[in-house]
């Protein structure tokens, strides 16, 4: 597999599903593929005392995001059988019930997408330098934290 | 050294600015740390890392004139 | 949850990745959901002694298989915190590069979702009467056999 | 009692049939099952298993006049 060159994983707004049909489909050509396995990140309503979370707003450090985000792909690939890996992740607004973050793991068995999809998706959580503000119905805020 | 010190998340909000540069007399990430808690007192409540060069950096790290960066803990996805 | 009636899991011909855009969509109204998690089976054209699968034709015993996937999905929802579940199977004739199987796992956390995703996926390719018959460039077959 | 069996996959090639109705004299699946393999020999060399009621069922189920189901392995996804 040649080196591949550090992608930008970041979209301004929310991901458009037809965006990820269109993904899929590209992946017909690749006949050794078996097993794709997906994650999306949808923007929840999320309740806080009696206030209701109607977006939330992306920002981040994107050069090293992506510096970092290559890195956790080149250590899949290197880690397990695979065929191709897309990452997305919105920056800007993205409303509740919006996709906001999008993992796609490509093989040609389901066991070794579905040991890397979860890995990956935790690694970017963790490890990228991205930053969510919950803004909620009264226009109030705070700063989501990952479990 | 002049020194580009670029604020993230929360930390935008709290010092009011996504970047301003310092003319500072320093060498070490921890020896800006200190000198940001004194222009900035309220940092003080707030968990934060440094990165230089797009890497997270502890507070032995010699600054090295590229940009500092001021991260609050990641929340994405 | 109210009792959910047993579907009819199985589509004539390759699963269209237009579907699989409208099924993430259809989601965007159900704003206590936080992660998707999706599992597509695409036909490999596997070289056997020189000969390449082109498709596989699938049949199956399908009221036995909605009724035996029904359950399935029972438990899953018994065991895991999940808010719906979408699956799919190809009948008849799919060609190399298309989609024969679509499992789609959705619920407000992403840890539920991992781990149903594959246990469902595994448990739908063990239990259910669905046969598969790989058929090869020179027009012969063999049936398909997993491991 | 007159049973319908119904065949799948490479067993309905074997037999060349999807299914048939037979008059049978007999109580279980069992017997059935030897009944079968003297009327198609070549099923002797494949693994399956039968089902009646959409159910898997083994060599002591009773036949009920349901129709039963010859189901090789399985191999969907």
């Amino acid at each position: 597999m040649k080196k591949e060159e550090i992608k930008n994983i970041f979209r301004v707004g929310a991901i458009d599903p037809i965006s990820i049909s269109k993904s899929i489909a590209n992946h017909q050509s690749k006949t050794t593929i078996g097993a794709h396995s997906i994650f999306l990140g949808q923007v929840r309503a999320d309740a806080i005392d009696g206030n209701e979370v109607t977006a939330i707003e992306y920002t981040a450090q994107s050069e090293m995001a992506n510096k970092i985000c290559h890195e956790i792909k080149e250590a899949a690939f290197a880690q397990y059988k695979l065929s191709c890996m897309h990452i997305y992740h919105s920056l800007g607004i993205v409303k509740k019930g919006e996709l906001c973050f999008f993992v796609f793991v490509s093989g040609p068995h389901r066991k070794s997408v579905f040991k890397a999809l979860p890995q990956i998706v935790d690694e970017i959580k963790d490890k990228l330098p991205i930053f969510g503000k919950e803004i909620f119905k009264d226009a109030s805020h705070q700063w989501k934290i990952n479990q | 050294m002049k020194i580009k010190i670029r604020y993230y998340g929360q930390l935008a909000e709290i010092t009011n600015k996504n970047e301003e540069f310092l003319s500072v007399n320093i060498n070490t990430v921890g020896a800006l740390k200190r000198l940001l808690s004194v222009q900035y007192p309220e940092l003080e409540k707030f968990q934060f890392q440094f990165a230089q060069d797009n890497t997270i950096v502890d507070e032995n790290q010699k600054l090295n004139g590229s940009a500092v960066d001021l991260l609050p803990p990641f929340s994405g996805g």
